[in-house]
């Protein structure tokens, strides 16, 4: 039973790290600007001298995340996306396709 | 050995009842109690067999003759397993359906099926007859689609059910084809005597290509895991987590098709190699599919499909290996243990997913994640659990399934260090869709138009609790876990033999 | 248009894996029967019924049967869960 | 020449089987892909049925019979467990297409699909 | 609601197809038949009911949550059939030679000895109760509903 997980794996020891790392954090911040005052000028977000937009404004939606990431990859994700008709007619050709695609794999394989 | 009559009995003696919730609970607290002790039985003892109906329990050939006639349940190491995490996430989504349910009329027969559904997913683990195996993938399937249909008020819910009703029907028929097909060869149904009589002529080849694509469809691989989506998505209240278990569960009976039942006599790397490009094209599919999605729990289902391709890789990656000795023991066997690893890890922390997803759309009526934001003021516990879920799924170090993923990679380096790489890469694909849930929904200023939403109920929390308690029990003892567990159901599956000789005897 | 290739293509060739298994086959009429004449020539003494059919179904192998009827069951019980009359008659 | 003589049963088998295979696939109405897989399944039943029989044998039932040169039973078991299966499974799927005709008063399965993507 | 005609060949026949599946469940042991074959020619008197008279004076008679109840408790007679030899095993069959159907018949003919098949006929009778009840739900279900649309609702 001597799994390689054992030699460098240890979650106990992660969790240690990660507490200790939260409480030096912790530190580190206690040391930070404490002249800072809740409520005042001080704390105001700084937009270029803009107001703050509404809440609704503020948070980006999910449909704009990772837009740079479809439009690169907008060559895979045609014919993905098209692929997935939502016909059952279309699960079923798949699930048959395989089938045929294996059986004939299969064969191959034992001809030579 | 007499134990074990008890063990299914509770399972099927529920079936008739008119439930009510706690006596669902009780149920399922009872089976849950009863599957830790078969595991452990077979864990201590080795595989377990039971011949239903015999005059003897162990008495699994009849005397004066060569085969098994009689129906026989037999428990090896992953039928324990599959079992144990089956059991675990019916109990978790039964407790959350109780309140996510409330509104719903019908609930009688709701939990009926969510009691058969639970049953026939220990089921399938516990058979050692192909047939049986069938008629269990049958209820299965006919309880999940019911399941997912449920809320017949939206017409996604009701398609969803049809497209997985007609999708499994026909993967189960194709699974009895096959099943005639060996029944003409040899006569047998048993799965242990048909491996010791197995040939491997040109009908079981077809058979296998049968057995392998039903099986690989019912479980959501990639080139058929169009209805997983579809299904999952509307599954009512608790249920999508035990749905997905269920489709684990196929992904068990297909291991125990080609290791069991085959084993040996496979063409092993052809179809170890189908295995991992499966894997491989359903780790990549499903999350670039999942980071396109904005339906909450559709984005979460893809995900799904993309965890069942390191499942896929790790044990394919075992299976390719399976002919040599020498790759098994360096990196064979460890191939096959992170992939079952990485099964019962997924059921936790996915089960968890897709119950905050559900929790969000209880609480906000909606799954568009467009309309989110900020949730995580008015939901904390969900938001807490959907964070340990979400680090979990993306491997994430202190999580159990990095300790998972970090096994298949490993082993699959020393196969073909591109599979790592991609499995890197999918990873880390996991860990952005998921920052894009989370920013979506949680994080953010309050929305105007959720301000009155309140955290989720009770029992919902508890439901919830058990995975997260799961996940991050695993998260910190993946080596006891690992030892106990898992090793033993990755030899389970190497040991052909021993499958096949607790039933033939001798050999 | 590939759609009807597809399907003709994979119509063929599931079509000829099905008639090589016909063909394949052992001859019709001409059974391996390890199992079966075991229980042919035992049911009347183990279950004590005359028909061997349902001695199989009831008996050796009652499992099954009892998963069957769980089937039936649960088909009746999502038919009638599905088709159920809603309180909240279309809300939509 | 022969073995397609003796194995005719089958071979009708197979061919019933492509039958509701290729209704399952072209065929867009929904209740004609379940029609398909109904012919599917009669075609597996008549397959396992098939399989038990033994050239000139009688009913295994005692009953009245004289001789021991019987038909299999277990396939006549196997294939009554398969045909209930399909009743309850058949059922289900046209109670979904009921509601899913209710909801979108279609049941073509490209104009009646809501989700997809 | 179909013509006279129908109507009267219904009652005609409800009658015979009901003593017909009967003796189909009780024997199922003896000669062919079975819970399965005989619960189904009970359900098909149910479905030339259901045709015959319309589903509005049927679904008076027949509700649907006794019927669920018949046919759970169906399940559960064949369960307890399967449970009674539990302290050999789960479903042995228990009553082979005792005094309720224990009769064993030698091998090979056996006439008019239908007091046999241990526990088989019993678990029959709890699949027949299963499938007339699952099946006449069923229909009268999917009668119900389709009458309900059919109305223009």
């Amino acid at each position: 039973m001597s799994a390689p997980i054992l030699t460098f794996w240890a979650p106990l020891l992660v969790v240690i790290a990660f507490v200790i790392v939260t409480i030096l954090a912790y530190l580190y911040r206690n040391r930070g600007e404490s002249s800072y005052k809740e409520g005042t000028e001080q704390t105001k977000v700084f937009l270029s001298g803009e107001d703050e937009p509404e809440a609704g404004m503020r948070h980006v939606r999910a449909h704009n995340m990772y837009w740079g990431f479809f439009e690169a990859m907008k060559r895979y994700y045609g014919p993905v996306v098209r692929a997935h008709t939502g016909i059952v007619n279309d699960y079923l050709i798949w699930m048959f396709g395989l089938v045929a695609l294996i059986g004939v794999a299969l064969f191959a394989a034992g001809l030579f | 050995m007499p134990l074990l009559a008890a063990f299914l009995t509770p399972l099927v003696g529920r079936i008739g009842s008119q439930a009510r919730n706690t006596f669902v609970i009780v149920a399922l607290a009872i089976v849950q109690i009863l599957v830790i002790i078969v595991a452990r039985d077979v864990y201590a003892n080795g595989i377990h067999v039971y011949t239903l109906g015999a005059a003897l329990p162990s008495l699994a050939i009849p005397e004066t003759h060569m085969v098994p006639v009689r129906i026989i349940l037999e428990v090896d190491g992953l039928g324990a397993f599959m079992g144990l995490m089956g059991a675990t996430v019916a109990l978790a989504g039964a407790i959350y359906s109780i309140s996510c349910m409330k509104l719903e009329t019908g609930q009688d027969r709701f939990y009926t099926l969510l009691l058969l559904l639970a049953a026939s997913m220990v089921g399938i683990q516990y058979t050692g007859d192909l047939f049986n195996l069938f008629v269990f993938l049958e209820i299965l399937s006919i309880s999940g689609a019911a399941l997912a249909g449920f809320r017949t008020r939206f017409v996604d819910a009701v398609e969803g059910g049809f497209k997985y009703v007609i999708v499994s029907t026909v993967a189960a028929l194709l699974v009895l084809i096959s099943i005639g097909m060996f029944y003409g060869q040899y006569n047998l149904l048993n799965i242990a005597a048909l491996a010791d009589a197995m040939q491997y002529t040109a009908i079981d080849k077809i058979a296998l290509a049968l057995l392998v694509v039903a099986l690989l469809t019912k479980s959501g691989a990639v080139p058929s895991h169009w209805w997983v989506p579809d299904t999952y998505t509307p599954a009512a209240g608790g249920t999508s987590p035990i749905i997905y278990g269920a489709s684990l569960t196929c992904l068990a009976a297909l291991f125990r098709v080609v290791f069991s039942l085959y084993g040996l006599k496979l063409s092993l790397s052809l179809i170890g190699w189908v295995v991992i490009i499966a894997g491989l094209l359903s780790m990549f599919v499903g999350v670039t599919m999942a980071l396109r999605q904005t339906d909450v729990k559709r984005l979460m289902t893809y995900h799904a499909i993309s965890q069942e391709g390191y499942m896929l890789l790790g044990v394919g990656v075992g299976l390719a290996v399976l002919g040599d000795p020498q790759a098994v023991a360096a990196y064979g066997r460890e191939a096959i243990a992170g992939g079952i690893f990485h099964v019962i890890n997924n059921a936790f922390f996915k089960g968890l997913l897709l119950l905050t997803g559900e929790a969000l759309f209880f609480q906000l009526g909606t799954r568009d994640l467009n309309k989110m934001g900020g949730m995580g003021r008015n939901m904390k516990w969900t938001c807490a659990f959907f964070i340990i879920g979400a680090l979990a799924i993306s491997g994430v170090p202190p999580f159990n399934g990095f300790a998972s993923k970090l096994m298949i990679y490993e082993s699959s380096f020393h196969l073909n260090p591109m599979l790592t790489i991609i499995a890197l890469v999918v990873s880390v694909m996991t860990l952005a869709s998921f920052t894009k849930v989370f920013q979506a929904a949680f994080t953010g200023p309050e929305q105007p138009e959720y301000a009155q939403v309140q955290g989720v109920p009770l029992s919902m929390k508890i439901g919830m609790g058990i995975l997260a308690g799961a996940t991050v029990l695993f998260s910190l003892f993946p080596q006891f876990v690992v030892d106990t567990i898992v090793y033993p159901a990755a030899d389970a599956l190497l040991n052909q033999a021993g499958y096949v000789s607790a039933v033939m005897g001798g050999a | 248009m590939t759609r009807k290739v597809v399907i003709g293509l994979t119509m063929v060739i599931v079509g000829m894996m099905l008639f090589a298994v016909a063909l394949m086959m052992r001859p019709f009429g001409e059974p391996v029967s390890v199992m079966d004449d075991y229980i042919i020539e035992n049911t009347q003494q183990v279950t004590g019924a005359n028909n061997a059919v349902s001695a199989v179904v009831f008996d050796w192998r009652g499992y099954d049967t009892l998963g069957e009827a769980t089937v039936l069951f649960t088909a009746v019980t999502a038919v009638v869960m599905l088709l159920r009359k809603r309180k909240d008659e279309a809300p939509e | 020449m022969s073995t397609i003589v003796t194995n005719a049963p089958f071979i009708g088998v197979a061919a019933l089987a492509c039958v509701g295979l290729y209704i399952m696939l072209a065929q867009r109405n929904l209740i004609k892909i379940v029609m398909g897989i109904t012919i599917f399944e009669s075609a597996v039943n008549l397959f396992l049925v098939s399989l038990g029989y033994r050239n000139e044998g009688i009913a295994p039932i005692f009953t009245n019979a004289t001789g021991t040169h019987m038909v299999l039973p277990v396939p006549q078991a196997l294939t009554l467990t398969s045909i209930v299966i399909g009743v309850a499974t058949t059922a289900l799927m046209l109670t979904f297409i009921v509601l899913i005709y209710r909801h979108t008063g279609e049941t073509d399965a490209k104009k009646s699909r809501r989700v997809k993507g | 609601m179909m013509s006279k005609v129908v109507r009267t060949i219904t009652r005609l026949m409800t009658p015979a197809i009901l003593v017909f599946g009967l003796y189909v469940i009780m024997h199922g042991h003896v000669t062919s038949g079975g819970g399965f074959q005989g619960g189904a020619v009970f359900a098909s008197a149910a479905a030339l009911l259901l045709v015959a008279f319309g589903s509005d004076r049927i679904k008076d008679h027949m509700r649907i949550p006794d019927l669920t109840v018949i046919s759970a408790s169906g399940a559960l007679v064949f369960i307890g059939a399967g449970f009674a030899g539990i302290a050999t095993t789960f479903f042995y069959n228990l009553f082979v030679g005792s005094a309720i159907f224990g009769h064993v018949p030698e091998f090979g003919p056996a006439h008019e000895d239908i007091w046999t098949g241990g526990v088989i006929p019993i678990m029959n009778i709890g699949v027949a109760l299963n499938v007339v009840a699952g099946l006449t739900a069923v229909m009268v279900v999917m009668a119900i509903t389709s009458s309900k649309t059919g109305d223009g609702e």
